[in-house]
């Protein structure tokens, strides 16, 4: 872990902040923390709780030159913003973090072993409660498909030297399709979801693709009932920084209330999908962030491949790149004619 | 005290559904293991081992209730009768208005929300209690007190509060900072004490002690989702189901000793000292993406918004929500101008309100150490640090000492 | 808000299939609705006039008039309400003629409809805040875009008013096709006789300024200011000083393809397209130079009189700005080889296009008018015309007729029996178009007084056999295959656009059709405007079309670009869009998406960047309205909440 | 009141004018879609196709000017793009693809959109009312329902009466 304090107090000599974890977060884990001084910097770590993506704080400090420690995920998200200009490729010195093994679920280590045990969540090996136990049993589900151990931008790496991230994607793919179901549309949601074959084993993204429109259409809604409308899926977004003018909340445009009903939170999150159409970096912080638990990644995680499909374009994946939505192919779209 | 059976929790809940509504922490689906106080219908499952994310203020202060209906209604007759000619107005039609008067004949109706209806929160814990009592001192539970919110009132004189005492805790909890901690019984109605095979039940309130004496040992008459042979509606005979409320001698079990904030002994002058050190409230916010959980996860924090939503061009509804003091717009002022322009203002805000200001005006304290703001946030942001390092610069030499 | 709900009854043509007094009864309900009635026809004087009473003893402040389209009427009504002394844009047409009674037979479903859309129409108004146009100054200067007839046509008469025009002309020469043609239908006019002189007086016009070889590179700016960049091509002859002598094409070796005589006969690597060219200057093309192949020549620098050879010179290009553009790039045959292998694809030297026949009997011609057929110089006797090559042909994708087929051949077949008095034409034709005035007889005088037998058919197969071409086709009104020796064929080939147009469209931002014709604002009512304000259309860059048409087109525009520049000022659409500063978050995606480049950035006070729209330039398309995250840059008159409420309504 | 609720979202200058046509043609069409007229398909938000789905529409139908022929130039190609996607994105919101249609109808087409409308409409016909439309949130927590509405914006001083 001296590694990484190093090459902060390196990179402090550049610039006035560098964004970072220290490990004395709540619950014993590693929490965002920003060093201006080699001193304060000493108190940095890297681990595999670091799951944070510290460039949602790049918007808010325009006015400072900032150092940021960013995972191949993170550095995507600061190359979606440079290519959107909104941050100064100038500005920022990027830390990328390379050669990590993937990150730990905290959430389900309290869920399964109660809030605050003690975690040592290393690069390569974990331990809750002082005993190891198997990683990949607790890894994020995201990094499951990790397609970016190398971080986009980056002006200095820090080498986790963690397990093949290769390995732990194929290790994730055990699991067979499910066949169909045949639900009828007369179900619940709830009740599609257990006849979709609900258990713990199964991600929710097969039970989900298992369902017909209206299944969606019944289980959304019901997702959304629990919605507090808190907005922290937004305020943890690196690319929503229009802040205090988002649309969920303006009166002109008027395009939702601020209601809490399953319908106006559905329009909440479409507002939220289709402003992210092509920005979004699947960094996954709005739905580690919804405080009800709401599978936002379901939708994102959808768009994100229709788009790659459609357009060969995954976001956040080249600084200079022209986004997909901002431009257009006289010839060359996919869209047939009718 | 009397015993419950861990087997009858579910003939209990049935037979309090049967009058009211029940609401209970349950594991939602495809959530990722998010707890929350869910309606409980007959066959729901329950968890009373996680503390559910969402603080059960929603009981009294729903995340949005509707207070009234409002509908734009139009008496004005059609001119020019028959249509085709353009012609004086015809007889009976109000004279042309003055200028700038109202459109000729518009009123609006305003139709009242619907009454709240008796509500059981069942296996709230000490913590969320309390934190109904801490609202009750603002919004009015007595005559007399707070400033007496009707829609609140009717809510919380309708609702019955059966706690779950805890013999467990984790390192986010830190109610044991406040007061009688685990052993808090105000607000609760009735507690269980969890005990070899089920619960020792304590009545708080006459509430409780219906619910123990006669409401629930028997199912009630007007339950219309009756199982055959459970009893004659028309004679008003008990129906036969098991006592549910045993006498017991077991022994109470030992409550749980959570986390002390130290040094909160005085804290409105230590935060009134701090309270122009921006460059501290700065530095506690840095890693703060103002994102609101800890408000709207919050037992205590109560700040609502009041905003009219139109269907449409004739009709509409004011509606009250949930609003966070951790939101820019929540201090934005018509002109663009914000009294709390930063995240730092905006948290040094929260700290005040929470252990100064409403502890002066209300006498209660706007925290119950239920922890949920350290455990859900999505930064790892810890209020005890907070506490603890505000104590600390208030007694830092020089710091704003004059104030 | 006061709104007043006008329902139109159009005679019967609303009234028919909507109960129009039921509809006002229900506008009555409608919010801030306090004044409905039906109108028998309300753009009628007393319709009008009814409206104004309303608004003036009611006090309306709101207008909604549901009529016919308002792409019809919707001007109309703007200046009824602005006479009542509102804003014009306080009112909103909702369409229950077109969109309703025509095309509904159920009274209840379209009485239903109409109420729906006049509630509709109600929620966007009550959403609708009066606009403002704003003027700006013109530049009283126009460019031409072409220097053919429609061009040369367009040029004169605009200079003639007065405006100083720039007429650019992409080849060494004006005059463009029909300077290459040798007499025109139906009178068998010479063609040069006719258009040379034009020629000459726009080169003489005190007005207009020639610019050949020349072409547009970049176009910016908007109705009234266009700011054009305009690339003057490497000719390494110096304009002002050659005389058009023509001794360097005279002693010039290279060889070049002869492109004005259509590739009949050949040029020089120097040359003067043709004797009557204008302006009349030597034009060098490196491609076939030996100079500039093979580094060594210079014949022409040697033997130029006037020194006006500079194998030096470069591209130059000159930046200017013109308030109106016609744009007049006119036609090139189609290129028929690749889609009729069946007629040899280009194989046999005999087969001919109609220009290139129309230079082998031009005296002007490589060979003097007579006509020589390619392949061994022969004088063709039997000479057989091909309708629709490349027209009207579904099985080659172009279904599209080039107008003057019909009209050509038959003035060909007379003047092949002109040329050769015992030759025989015949024609396979599909329809005889002879639309124009004097066209049919002429048609007809090409059978009758010079003997060209027509045979209605389509040509199947041109294969040479014995030193001649047989051309099989059908005779659809005898029923039977034909077979005819010939000695020559022609084929009447169709029109495309112009080499380049649509990319030359794509600067101008005006539009074009899947043939690259420039497309017109409207089919029947705005045939010489195109889509973007300022830029007009002549000749047969819209369409295939002849000369006549072609001219009176040029002077259709040119009225439409002195009308135009006549007012001094224009006043824009206040349909634009509008930035919000105060919430803009200066992230220019709108800037991105803008297909006029009508957003620039500004910096406020406090050093941040903020998107401002530049109204003269926004046409109001709303397309930076939808890219925008936080919607504050807003479409006037179509703003979300517009359209939301619109949906809404429509919802309830 | 018709039974089904489909919105159409045209623009001005080519599917509204070929709109227009069929009319003048009286070419005879469903009843059931109600026309929402636009500058330009490139105006058209995805957000909008969605809140008409969420607001209770079974079928919402955009028709803009042919690939090359907006009257912007470009507003259409925009528009492909992001209907394109919205209409893949669909099914992920629950809403069946087919209940959304986006084409191209010239001014000269007519006979197409009336075309158009009739398809469409039988289509919509075929598949029925959208189903789960009606039921709402769970009761009791979230009081409001469906308390979507348009501001209640305040008049401008255009309001004032004219003298």
């Amino acid at each position: 872990m001296s590694d990484i304090v190093s090459i902060i107090q390196r990179v402090l000599g550049e610039v006035d902040l560098v964004l970072g974890w220290t490990a004395t977060g709540a619950g014993g884990v590693a929490a965002p923390d920003r060093f201006q001084t080699a001193a304060e910097a000493e108190r940095a770590v890297f681990n595999a709780t670091c799951v944070h993506n510290l460039a949602v704080h790049l918007p808010r400090l325009k006015d400072k030159t900032v150092g940021i420690v960013a995972k191949g995920c993170d550095s995507r998200s600061v190359a979606q913003l440079i290519q959107e200009r909104e941050i100064d490729r100038d500005r920022v010195k990027v830390i990328g973090v390379h050669g990590l093994g993937g990150m730990i679920d905290v959430r389900k280590i309290w869920r399964l072993h109660g809030y605050g045990v003690p975690v040592d969540a290393r690069i390569d090996s974990l331990f809750i409660d002082g005993r190891e136990v198997d990683r990949k049993e607790y890894l994020r589900q995201k990094c499951l498909g990790c397609r970016d151990t190398v971080p986009v931008v980056h002006d200095k790496l820090f080498e986790a030297q963690g397990p093949p991230i290769t390995g732990i994607a194929e290790a994730a793919t055990v699991e067979a399709i499910l066949p169909g179901t045949g639900l009828g549309a007369s179900l619940t949601a709830a009740e599609a979801m257990s006849a979709a074959g609900e258990d713990e084993s199964r991600p929710l993204s097969e039970l989900f693709a298992n369902m017909n429109p209206t299944e969606r259409r019944l289980f959304w809604r019901e997702q959304y009932s629990r919605c507090i409308r808190c907005y922290a899926c937004r305020e943890a977004c690196p690319m929503c920084f229009c802040r205090d003018v988002c649309i969920m909340q303006t009166t002109d445009p008027h395009w939702t209330g601020a209601g809490v009903d399953a319908g106006e939170a559905e329009m909440m999150q479409l507002i939220r999908v289709n402003h992210l159409a092509g920005r979004c970096t699947g960094c996954g912080e709005c739905e580690r962030a919804c405080p009800v638990g709401i599978p936002l990644m379901l939708l994102m995680n959808e768009q994100n491949q229709v788009i790659e499909d459609l357009f060969g374009y995954r976001a956040g994946t080249d600084p200079e790149a022209r986004p997909p939505l901002l431009t257009f192919d006289i010839k060359g779209d996919s869209r047939s004619e009718k | 005290m009397k015993f419950l059976a861990g087997e009858n929790i579910a003939e209990l809940l049935e037979r309090l559904s049967s009058r009211s509504e029940v609401w209970a922490p349950r594991e939602l689906r495809g959530s990722g293991g998010t707890v929350m106080f869910e309606r409980w219908r007959s066959g729901d499952p329950l968890d009373l081992e996680h503390f559910a994310s969402i603080s059960a203020k929603d009981m009294v202060l729903p995340r949005t209730e509707k207070l009234f209906g409002f509908s734009y209604a139009f008496g004005g007759a059609a001119v020019g009768n028959p249509f085709g000619t353009p012609a004086e107005p015809a007889a009976g039609t109000p004279a042309e208005p003055a200028a700038g008067a109202r459109t000729a004949g518009e009123s609006i109706r305003i139709t009242a929300a619907e009454p709240a209806g008796n509500v059981v929160l069942f296996g709230a814990r000490a913590c969320d209690a309390k934190a109904l009592d801490v609202l009750d001192a603002l919004f009015g539970q007595t005559e007399g007190k707070g400033y007496n919110d009707p829609q609140y009132r009717a809510r919380r004189a309708g609702l019955t509060v059966i706690t779950l005492a805890c013999l467990t805790s984790d390192p986010a909890c830190f109610c044991s900072s406040f007061e009688n901690g685990t052993a808090e019984k105000a607000g609760s109605d009735l507690i269980l004490y969890p005990v070899d095979g089920g619960f020792l039940a304590e009545a708080v309130t006459p509430k409780g002690e219906s619910i123990i004496e006669s409401g629930v040992n028997s199912r009630d008459k007007d339950d219309s989702a009756r199982e055959p042979g459970d009893g004659d509606p028309e004679t008003g005979e008990a129906a036969s189901g098991p006592t549910l409320f045993e006498e017991s001698g077991l022994e109470m079990p030992v409550l749980a000793v959570t986390a002390m904030v130290e040094g909160l002994e005085g804290l409105r002058q230590k935060l009134a000292a701090i309270f122009d050190d921006l460059e501290f409230w700065q530095a506690e916010t840095e890693k703060c993406i103002s994102c609101g959980y800890c408000t709207y996860a919050c037992p205590t924090c109560h700040c609502f918004n009041i905003h009219d939503e139109m269907r449409g061009d004739r009709e509409g509804e004011r509606l009250r929500s949930w609003d966070a003091c951790m939101f820019h717009l929540y201090t934005q002022e018509t002109s663009g101008h914000n009294p709390r322009p930063t995240l730092a203002h905006r948290y040094r805000n929260r700290i005040n309100h929470k252990f100064s200001y409403y502890p002066e005006n209300q006498g209660e304290i706007l925290c119950t150490g239920c922890g949920r703001c350290i455990r859900g946030c999505p930064v790892g942001l810890d209020i005890r640090d907070v506490l603890r390092q505000a104590v600390e610069a208030s007694a830092g030499p020089g710091e704003g000492g004059d104030r | 808000m006061r709104i007043g709900v006008f329902v139109c009854q159009c005679g019967t043509n609303i009234a028919g299939t909507v109960a129009t007094d039921k509809v006002a009864e229900a506008a009555l309900s409608m919010r801030d609705v306090l004044h409905a009635e039906t109108l028998q026809y309300t753009c009628s004087d007393p319709g009008q006039r009814a409206i104004i009473d309303a608004v003036q003893k009611k006090g309306l402040t709101r207008v909604v008039i549901a009529a016919c389209s308002p792409r019809m009427h919707e001007t109309t009504f703007r200046r009824t309400i602005g006479q009542a002394g509102m804003n014009a844009y306080m009112m909103e047409m909702v369409n229950i003629r077109e969109h309703c009674s025509w095309i509904h037979s159920d009274i209840d479903i379209a009485t239903d409809k109409a109420i729906d859309l006049v509630q509709k129409g109600v929620a966007r108004v009550r959403r609708q805040v009066p606009l403002y146009s704003t003027t700006v100054p013109v530049t009283r200067r126009v460019l031409v875009i072409g220097g053919g007839v429609a061009g040369i046509q367009a040029a004169l008469d605009i200079a003639d008013s007065g405006l100083p025009v720039t007429l650019v002309e992409r080849g060494p020469t004006i005059g463009g096709n029909m300077a290459r043609l040798d007499k025109t239908f139906p009178t068998l006019d010479c063609s040069s006789c006719i258009l040379t002189p034009r020629m000459v007086e726009a080169k003489q016009h005190e007005n207009i300024r020639l610019m050949v070889n020349a072409e547009i590179e970049q176009v910016r700016g908007y109705i009234g200011n266009f700011e054009v960049d305009v690339r003057k091509k490497a000719t390494c002859v110096i304009e002002d000083k050659c005389t058009g002598c023509m001794i360097c094409q005279e002693k010039c070796p290279g060889k070049a393809p002869d492109e004005f005589n259509a590739g009949v006969g050949q040029s020089k690597a120097i040359s003067i397209p043709f004797p009557q060219a204008v302006p009349m200057v030597a034009a060098l093309r490196k491609e076939y130079c030996r100079q500039f192949i093979n580094g060594k020549c210079g014949v022409c620098k040697k033997v130029c009189p006037a020194d006006a050879v500079d194998y030096e010179q470069v591209d130059e290009i000159t930046t200017e700005m013109f308030g109106a553009v016609v744009v007049a790039t006119g036609y090139e045959l189609y290129d028929w080889r690749e889609a009729y292998p069946d007629y040899g694809g280009g194989q046999y030297p005999d087969v001919v296009t109609s220009l290139q026949y129309e230079r082998m009997l031009s005296a002007s011609g490589p060979t003097a008018g007579h006509v020589q057929r390619p392949s061994d110089g022969a004088e063709p006797k039997q000479v057989v015309f091909v309708s629709c090559v490349g027209s009207r042909d579904e099985s080659v994708g172009r279904p599209l007729c080039c107008s003057v087929g019909c009209m050509y051949i038959a003035k060909q077949a007379i003047l092949t029996k002109e040329h050769i008095p015992d030759s025989q034409s015949y024609v396979f034709y599909i329809d005889i178009r002879a639309t124009g005035k004097g066209y049919e007889e002429f048609t007809r005088r090409a059978q009758k007084e010079f003997g060209a037998i027509y045979l209605r058919g389509r040509v199947g197969k041109i294969y040479p056999s014995n030193g001649q071409l047989v051309v099989m086709g059908t005779d659809t009104l005898s029923g039977g295959p034909v077979e005819i020796e010939a000695d020559l064929v022609v084929l009447a080939t169709g029109f495309s656009a112009a080499r380049g147009a649509g990319e030359l469209a794509r600067k101008l931002n005006i539009s074009y059709d899947q043939y690259e014709f420039l497309s017109e604002s409207h089919p029947k009512l705005r045939p010489v405007e195109t889509t973007t304000g300022g830029i007009f259309l002549a000749g047969a860059c819209q369409a295939p079309k002849d000369i006549p048409d072609s001219v009176a087109q040029a002077s259709a525009a040119a009225a439409k670009v002195i009308g135009l520049l006549s007012r001094g000022e224009i006043e824009t659409s206040p349909m634009v869009a509008a930035v919000d500063q105060l919430r803009c978050i200066g992230c220019f995606k709108c800037r991105d998406v803008c297909p006029y480049n009508a957003i620039e950035a500004l910096e406020l006070r406090d050093g941040r960047q903020v998107a401002k729209v530049i109204d003269t330039l926004c046409q109001g398309c709303g397309v930076c309205n939808v890219a925008c995250p936080p919607s504050v840059v807003s479409l006037k008159g179509y703003t979300d909440n517009q359209l939301i409420a619109e949906t809404m309504e429509l919802l309830r | 009141m018709a039974e089904l609720k489909l919105i159409g979202f045209l623009c001005n200058w080519c599917s509204y004018a070929g709109a227009d046509m069929a009319g003048t043609a009286r070419m005879k069409q469903p009843g059931e879609l109600r026309i929402i007229r636009l500058p330009c398909t490139g105006r058209v938000n995805p957000l909008l196709i969605l809140k008409a789905f969420q607001q209770g529409a079974d079928g919402v139908l955009v028709s803009g000017c042919h690939p090359g022929d907006c009257h912007y130039n470009e507003g259409n190609y925009y528009a492909r793009r992001r209907l394109e996607l919205l209409s893949r994105m669909l099914p992920a919101f629950g809403i069946e693809p087919e209940r959304f249609h986006f084409t191209w109808v010239s001014a000269s087409e007519g006979a197409r959109w009336a075309d158009v409308v009739t398809q469409f409409t039988r289509k919509i016909e075929a598949m029925g009312k959208m189903s789960g439309a009606e039921q709402g949130t769970p009761p009791a927590k979230a009081s409001c329902e469906a308390g979507v509405g348009a501001p209640d914006e305040q008049t401008g001083s255009e309001d004032a009466v004219p003298a």
